[in-house]
């Protein structure tokens, strides 16, 4: 857990709004939503963050934005010491191969002509790897996420929903990337193949030191997992705080909400009966 | 703005267009004199007075300017071949196309759409097979195939309906533009099947369907609603694209029924290379095209709520 | 038993055609009891998925069911897959998709396709007050302008809005059966439990629910009995008490051991790396 | 191992590994159909014993006979040997028509939706400038312009069928373009050329082959119609086009070479479709 | 059917007025077919066929020629020719228009002022290239002066140039007359009520029509275009039309086959008559090796006239030896006819004509183009031309172009061609009308239709003189010499002769088909009673 003093990547002051047309309010009318609203946030080396939050609160749009698939409307991207702004389209060819994100969606993340093996292998042919190398690579990459070796011949839509996300953190790792945007990569899974990703992205953090940023709604699952926790709301950042402090001193009265709302598998204990009113 | 945007992109695109035909007209190695001439001799005399009455003896650059000008006043000029103002001549002609082409966009709303969607709803199926199959075929058949055919079968066999012109406005119009507008429809209308038919095909295997499946929509709702709203986009960008080829496609059926109309002169000008009515009817076309691609623009959002601004058309 | 709904008997299902299929769900048994909500856990491709689509009678072209029936206390049954299921799930069952930012039309408004999950349900519904009652219903489940988001096109909203959408859309139709697959993972845990107080109130009100998830702690809030799959077969099936008190099946501690819990000192939970 | 990785220089080329195990009927025909007429296109002049371009008066217009199987022309040429030979040109003109504008529209379209802005733009108006001309006479003034053969006669068919492969091809390269896959392999390093050639270019396929199986049957059309016009296959030779629009006006009387021509045209074209349906169709990914 | 009645046997003479037959068969449609729409009623541009078969019910001339191609008088009662150059017309009195104004001399004047008048870019021009001066003696009495003697003015005024429209409507619309909007006004059976552009131009009775003994007996004379050939047919079968009308048989009219499927239409009777339209193949002789005769003669025994012209156009066409067909002795019949059994003939034989090659400049045979249009009777010409001339070893390349390109070949400057396909009508049935403009020298360029770049001064000094030569007999006799001259040097191949069709409901009688293209076909069309 330790902290390097130059940070890997850092956001300052990230505003990014969306326009959308609501046709019957006003005619051609648009409204503008701020999906991220003016949020900085610094990630050194071998630092987990997990990025928690309201749904809706630009999570993804903020994760999206520090890979560099989205241009910020104001604000800036610094990465390594180049920095980058609104100002230029394409990514920097320096940082090219060297972020990966784990998408939201794991259905529309693998493109449905390749196998896996084909997705595997890119980012590590982009890399520049040779093949044997490569190879080796992917059956490592399976098994660490608990996947036959078969499966390399199949396409994306013969697997359940979970397979995929796996399969789409594998890419991700695959040519060991200097940050990973992780955006709800083991929401689907069940809990015991969840912490097994979660085992697999501490491991990579140990050998590559890689940096991750973590999207997630299961607060238990990270609190091991993370050295710090942010947790967004509206588009703000209201809390960026150590994971122990964390959990055992939220700040922030949405932080505390969100501990309390935390379901405890223990059906002896704060369990739902249908009695409370269904507001939040 | 984004009118003014479209405006803009209308009048450049026409403009073009106009120069363009202009250009093109007279890099042809022939002399509109020559067909007027029509097979009979003349004399230089003639010739050069002729040469004069239709400003043809300036030099290029003067004649494309002295066009474009008059073109501003609202002035076509007239036709070499018949000498008619332009004008009218366009005025007789097109509206008997237009309501040609009214009937086959029926036509193609109520065949071949909705054979697309059914073609598509069971892709692979034997219905599908039979109905992709028999809109292909209408597609290259050729009409003046197709169409002595049915002149033959309902015009004078089951003396039926007429055998050709335009009829009367009214009813008598109606059953006049039958046979050609469902030959035209039928034809224009088959890759719109085919387009219909893949979009309502790849529709119909989103998890939305099965959505729509879960609360309880029968499969008529499914297809008609759900899949089918899917391929709207593809209806109207294709008719939009089409809609200037079909004026000139129209020539087909206007030349196998004995109609008179927008798709005859202008193939019949080019023909004779009567310049002012290539160009105007060339401008026309354009504009119609301009007009109905404008309009599927403005339309797009609202079909794609998906497609903001900033995806279409900056210019 | 008195309670019990439906049961699901010896469902089989393989996907891909005859010669290279392979079955994905083995011999599967399942009874719900009215009023209850029944968990559906499981390893990440064990079938629970399949098993749902197999039960809401909208199994994709590419599988197909060989063997399963839905039997009724009454002594009636219905072939999984035949004309009788399919009308009988049109009707009487609701599914949520484990894909919420997928399963919402594209080109309609929120607020159509909630009211046609009205309409359906009941034929003499007038538009205007489905309307209404699709957004008294997101109220209830926390969602604040619900005028906004009927408005709305699906890719205007976030992935928790689609996905507590696509739920009222299953709800809407007041099912007798409703089949929830993963309904909340998109969902932050606020959220997430006022969907769980939802669905435990229309539990309490005599439906019942099929919940599949991968929250142990889900289960222990909402969860009256518990399916355990794993490789498309159930390996324990258990009173939800009984389940988190002794589990039987290896995968099952297994699982239990590996679910991470916030009440718990942090240091305590180091075991299970 | 090795036997997973064979296919990295051109894995998506891996769908067409499988279609000869599954060959469904239709358009297996349709296919046996094609190679038919190009054989017999090709064989022709060995195995008929007429000149397909050249007659003599005294036999002309002969009924026909086990000698001349659907007669003969005004001309006194064999029809069947003219049909025959005929299909060279005609699927010549038309294939090459629908290689040229499907690999410009495809190109085109491509570079419109990836690269956006000025090329985009410039590539639009072109397109709609190109439409907005009425296609027949741009390839009318084309080819007398550019000289009268079948090959500048396709070249002109092309550039007025390129804008609206283009379009289709372009609306499909911006939908891939944004899918997170893409985003995936753009972050992993990836070029423009990189992500055209291992993402897009399989992913646009079905479309143009669907619009390409649309543009030959039109191209053959569409050919015929500039024959009629007196600028498309010089005569004497022989194409379907040809026959067909000069058969027209004794359509009434004697239609026989007019349908076998028409018939061949509507078959060979309805065959490209089938045949370029089901390449769309395997092609698909989720089957 | 057809061979019930034999064609053209309708009669003229018993109108139904005249014989006071019921009334009931009066009026009505008649409706005719025609393939082209006319261009523009205008009696000055009145040259192409469609055109005419309109016009000529609406507006007449002076002369016109009668069921033998001799010149009658029409609007003129008599003339006197005082000297060679002058010309007075005795108008006909009691003649109106269709405006209801009396035919007057100044009419006459300005209508022929008219047509030499530059600004009206006349086709017709050419003929008036003598014409001097026209000017009204009385109210009936015109004189017309022309420059040199011309033999032919007479038959000029019996073309529409000699048609005669109300002098104040010529002053109002000057280059107008003739559009749709404006129509035209003379003093013809019919007259012009309206005409939607490229579908219908319908007239309707004269009931003011100055010949009591011919008065027209339609209230509505009906010409509808139908472009494609089977439609038209259709129509003819379903009974939309009443008769089909094949102007000259020339290429735009019904092929060979559909008249014969007509022929079988019950109660449709087909009438037919020779012409003088000719299907041929122009040598350019300003080429090398075209320009030895030789080589010309060769071609022309190379070609198996009679056997194409069975072939092509079948019943519908004769195979021709020169340009001027027996029709065409309309005077001096014997001194034709003389001639023509001396003119040279160049038989198909092949032996022959490979001798005749091998004799010639270039006896190994050589490469050559040929232009044709895409009309069908065209490119079959040419495709017959090209494959029997491969067999004496010359390969004609055949260049089919659009069918403006293919004028532009006709009449440009340059002739840049071999040979050229074409159809050649006369303007009006005289010998001259043949041989002039398409042989005489001064045709070759600017727009002139001498297509063959002949020219050969003898030639042309004798058809010179024939325009002037009164005395018919010698003017017959220099005639004749022009055209052995023109068949020795063989600058073209010909076809033939086609047969023209005109296609008529038995219900309707009245009218005759002849080989004069002006001869109006609504005039004395009348219903006969069953
Ligand atoms: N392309 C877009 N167009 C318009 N609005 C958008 C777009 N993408 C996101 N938004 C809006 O921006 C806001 C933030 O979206 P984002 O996807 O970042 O939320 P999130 O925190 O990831 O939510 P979730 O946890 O539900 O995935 C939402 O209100 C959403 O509706
Ligand atoms: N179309 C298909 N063709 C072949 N196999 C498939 C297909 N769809 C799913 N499968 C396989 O069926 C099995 C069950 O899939 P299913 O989606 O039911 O799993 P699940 O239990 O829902 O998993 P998850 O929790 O990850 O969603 C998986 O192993 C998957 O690979
Ligand atoms: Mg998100
Ligand atoms: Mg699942």
């Amino acid at each position: 857990m330790s902290i390097e003093e130059k940070p890997l990547l850092r956001l300052e002051g990230i505003v990014k709004h969306f326009t959308s047309r609501d046709v019957k309010q006003q005619a051609g009318g648009k409204k503008s939503v701020a999906a991220v609203d003016g949020v900085s946030l610094t990630i050194h080396r071998n630092e987990i963050i997990a990025l928690v939050g309201e749904s809706g609160s630009g999570k993804s749009t903020l994760g999206r934005i520090a890979v560099g698939l989205e241009v910020p409307d104001a604000g800036k991207v610094i990465f390594h010491d180049s920095e980058w702004s609104g100002s230029r389209k394409q990514i920097p060819e320096a940082w090219r191969g060297k972020r990966q994100m784990v998408f939201q969606s794991p259905h529309s993340s693998l493109n449905p002509r390749h196998t896996i093996a084909d997705s595997l292998a890119e980012p590590l042919r982009l890399a520049g790897w040779e093949r044997s190398r490569t190879e080796r690579r992917i059956s490592t990459i399976m098994e660490w996420l608990m996947l036959p070796e078969k499966a390399l011949e199949r396409y994306p839509h013969q697997f359940s929903g979970g397979q995929l996300q796996r399969i789409a953190i594998g890419r991700a790792i695959a040519a060991e990337p200097e940050l990973i945007v992780a955006d709800e990569p083991v929401a689907s899974l069940d809990t015991s193949t969840q912490i097994q990703i979660l085992e697999l992205f501490k491991t990579i953090r140990q050998e590559t030191s890689v940096a991750c940023l973590f999207i997630t709604h299961g607060l238990q699952t990270v609190r091991w997992l993370a050295d710090q926790m942010a947790v967004m709301k509206s588009g703000k950042l209201v809390e960026v705080s150590y994971a122990e402090t964390f959990f055992s001193q939220p700040q922030h009265p949405y932080s505390r909400s969100l501990l309390e709302a935390v379901p405890v598998p223990d059906p002896t204990r704060n369990r739902i009966s249908g009695d409370e009113e269904g507001d939040g | 703005m984004r009118i003014w945007i479209s405006l803009f992109r209308a009048v450049v695109i026409i403009f073009s267009v106009g120069v363009l035909i202009f250009l093109l007209m007279r890099a042809l190695p022939v002399d509109p004199l020559a067909t007027l001439a029509g097979g009979k001799s003349a004399n230089p005399e003639l010739i050069a007075e002729l040469r004069a009455q239709f400003g043809l003896d300036q030099p290029l650059f003067a004649q494309l300017g002295d066009w474009l000008f008059k073109l501003l006043q609202g002035d076509f000029g007239i036709s070499i071949q018949t000498r008619q103002n332009v004008l009218t001549m366009i005025g007789n002609y097109l509206p008997i196309t237009l309501q040609l082409l009214l009937g086959s966009l029926i036509v193609i709303f109520l065949i071949s759409v909705p054979l697309g969607v059914w073609a598509g709803a069971n892709q692979g199926g034997r219905l599908d097979q039979l109905l992709s199959s028999l809109s292909m075929l209408f597609g290259v058949v050729p009409i003046f195939f197709s169409g002595i055919l049915v002149i033959q079968l309902f015009g004078t066999t089951l003396n039926w309906l007429p055998t050709f012109g335009e009829g009367e406005p009214g009813w008598d119009r109606v059953v006049h533009l039958l046979l050609p507008c469902l030959l035209l429809g039928l034809q224009a209308g088959s890759s719109l099947t085919r387009m219909v038919r893949s979009s309502v095909a790849e529709a119909m295997d989103q998890s939305y369907i099965r959505l729509a499946a879960a609360k309880g929509a029968g499969r008529l709702r499914i297809v008609w609603v759900h899949a089918f709203r899917a391929s709207w986009m593809t209806i109207v960008s294709i008719t939009a694209m089409n809609a200037g080829y079909l004026l000139v496609q129209a020539v087909l059926v206007e030349y196998t029924f004995g109609i008179s109309g927008f798709g005859s002169i202008m193939i019949k000008a080019a023909q004779e290379s009567d310049y002012n009515v290539v160009q105007a009817c060339a401008l026309v076309v354009s504009a119609v095209f301009v007009a109905a691609n404008t309009l599927a623009d403005w339309l797009h959002p609202w079909i794609d709520p998906r497609l903001g601004e900033r995806e279409e058309n900056e210019l | 038993m008195e309670d019990i709904l439906v049961e699901l008997q010896q469902v089989t299902i393989a996907y891909g055609s005859k010669p290279h299929d392979t079955t994905v769900v083995h011999d599967v048994g399942i009874s719900l009891r009215k009023g209850s909500i029944h968990c559906l856990v499981g390893e990440s491709g064990s079938g629970k998925s399949t098993l749902a689509y197999t039960t809401a009678g909208l199994l994709g072209k590419h599988a197909h069911i060989e063997a399963g029936q839905l039997s009724f206390p009454g002594g009636r049954a219905l072939k999984l897959g035949s004309e009788a299921h399919k009308s009988w799930t049109r009707t009487k069952v609701g599914l949520v998709m484990q894909d919420p930012l997928e399963s919402l039309h594209p080109l309609y408004r929120v607020g159509a396709q909630m009211a046609e999950a009205y309409c359906l349900a009941d034929r003499t519904e007038k538009r205007a007050s489905a309307l209404q009652k699709a957004g008294a219903l997101l109220r209830r489940m926390g969602i604040a302008d619900s005028d906004r988001v009927l408005r709305a096109y699906p890719h205007e909203l976030s992935g928790g809005l689609r996905q507590r959408i696509v739920i009222a859309i299953a709800i809407a139709k007041n099912p007798d059966l409703l089949i929830c697959d993963e309904p909340t993972s998109a969902l932050d845990v606020t959220v997430q439990r006022q969907i769980l107080v939802l669905l435990r109130q229309i539990a309490n009100s005599g439906k019942t629910i099929l919940l599949i998830t991968h929250d142990m702690g889900v289960v222990a809030q909402v969860g009256d009995s518990v399916s355990v799959m794993k490789n498309g077969s159930i390996v324990e099936e258990q009173d939800v008490y009984a389940l988190f008190r002794s589990p039987l099946h290896a995968y099952t501690q297994k699982l239990l051991k590996a679910t991470p819990r916030l009440d718990v000192p942090f240091w305590k939970q180091e075991d299970h790396q | 191992m090795k036997r997973i990785f064979p296919t990295y220089s051109a894995d998506w080329l891996k769908p067409l590994r499988k279609w000869f195990v599954r060959w469904p009927v239709v358009p297996a025909i349709a296919a046996a159909w094609i190679v038919f007429v190009a054989l017999a296109a090709l064989a022709t002049p060995w195995l008929s014993p007429f000149d397909p371009n050249y007659g003599s008066i005294m036999d002309g217009s002969l009924s026909p006979s086990w000698k001349h199987w659907l007669g003969t022309d005004q001309q006194g040429r064999d029809i069947a040997t003219r049909l025959l030979t005929g299909a060279g040109p005609t699927l010549i003109g038309a294939l090459l028509c629908t290689l040229l504008a499907a690999a410009i529209g495809a190109l085109n379209g491509l570079a419109a939706g990836l690269n956006g802005r000025w090329t985009d733009r410039i590539s639009t108006t072109v397109w709609d400038i190109i439409m907005a001309i009425p296609g027949l006479i741009l390839a009318l003034v084309l080819v007398t312009v550019l000289g009268r053969n079948i090959y500048t006669a396709s070249l002109a068919l092309a550039i007025v069928n390129v804008p609206v492969m283009g379009r289709l091809v372009r609306a499909e390269a911006k939908v891939l373009r944004r899918t997170p896959y893409v985003e995936a392999a753009l972050l992993a390093g990836a070029s423009n050329r990189f992500i055209i050639w291992k993402h897009l270019l399989p992913g646009i396929i079905p479309v143009v082959f669907a619009r390409s199986s649309l543009t030959f049957g039109y191209a053959i059309l569409d050919l015929s119609a500039l024959s009629y016009l007196g600028v498309g296959v010089q005569p004497p030779a022989a194409d379907w086009g040809a026959m067909l629009a000069q058969g027209r006006h004794t359509l009434l009387v004697s239609p026989l070479g007019t349908i076998c021509a028409g018939l061949a045209i509507t078959l060979t074209a309805l065959s490209f479709q089938f045949i370029g349906d089901e390449i769309q169709r395997r092609w698909s990914p989720k089957r | 059917s057809s061979t019930e009645k034999p064609s053209g046997t309708a009669d003229v003479t018993p109108s139904p007025t005249n014989q006071g037959s019921a009334a009931s068969e009066q009026g009505g449609k008649f409706r005719v077919g025609l393939s082209n729409d006319a261009r523009l009623l205008d009696p000055a541009h009145t040259y192409d066929s469609a055109t005419i078969v309109v016009e000529v019910n609406i507006v007449e001339s002076l002369f016109h020629f009668d069921d033998n191609l001799s010149l009658q008088p029409v609007l003129v009662e008599s003339f006197e020719q005082p000297e060679p150059t002058v010309y007075e017309y005795k108008l006909r009195k009691g003649v109106t228009f269709h405006d209801g104004t009396e035919l007057k001399a100044t009419d006459v004047v300005a209508s022929l002022n008219r047509i030499k008048n530059p600004k009206t870019a006349s086709e017709f021009n050419y003929m008036f290239k003598n014409f001097k001066s026209a000017e009204a003696l009385d109210d009936y009495t015109v004189k017309v002066v022309l420059s040199t003697p011309d033999t032919l003015w007479n038959t000029y005024l019996a073309t529409p140039a000699g048609g005669v429209l109300p002098e104040a409507f010529i002053n109002k619309y000057g280059n107008d007359i003739g559009k749709p909007d404006v129509g035209v006004i003379g003093t013809g059976p019919y007259k012009f009520e309206s005409w939607k552009t490229g579908s219908q131009i319908t007239l309707a009775k004269n009931a003011q029509y100055w010949d009591a003994e011919n008065p027209p007996h339609m209230d509505q004379v009906v010409f509808r275009v139908i472009p494609d050939d089977n439609t038209r047919v259709s129509a003819m079968q379903s009974g939309e039309l009443d008769a089909l009308h094949n102007p000259g048989g020339n290429s735009i009219g019904l092929s060979t086959e559909l008249v014969g499927k007509v022929k079988q239409f019950k109660n449709v009777t087909v009438q037919q008559a020779e012409t003088f339209n000719y299907d041929w193949v122009a040598i350019n002789v300003s080429r090398k090796p075209l320009d030895d005769r030789n080589v010309r003669v060769a071609i022309n025994q190379a070609f198996p006239q009679k056997q194409a012209v069975e072939k092509l156009l079948g019943e519908a066409g004769t195979p021709a030896k020169d340009f001027i067909s027996p029709t065409l002795w309309t005077f001096e019949k014997d001194v034709f006819q003389q001639s023509f059994d001396k003119l040279p003939s160049y038989e198909y034989n092949l032996e022959e004509a490979k001798k005749t090659l091998a004799s010639s400049s270039s006896p190994d045979g050589f490469t050559a183009t040929l232009i044709t249009d895409n009309r069908p009777s065209r490119l079959n010409l040419a495709e017959a031309f090209s494959s029997s001339l491969r067999e004496i070893g010359i390969k004609v390349e055949i260049k089919q172009v659009s069918i403006d390109e293919y004028y532009t070949y006709l009449f440009g400057q340059n002739r840049d061609y071999d040979f050229i396909v074409g159809g050649w009508a006369p303007d009006f049935p005289d010998p001259a009308g043949n041989l002039e403009p398409l042989f005489w020298s001064g045709n070759i360029t600017n727009g002139g239709s001498n297509r063959s770049s002949y020219s050969n001064p003898e030639f042309d000094k004798l058809l010179e003189q024939s325009n002037q030569e009164q005395d018919l007999k010698k003017r017959a006799e220099l005639l004749a010499s022009a055209n052995e001259i023109l068949v020795n040097d063989a600058p073209y191949v010909l076809l033939g002769r086609r047969v023209a069709y005109f296609a008529i409901r038995d219900e309707f009688a009245g009218y005759k088909l002849t080989p004069d293209l002006y001869d109006p076909i609504a005039a004395r069309i009348y219903r006969v009673s069953k």
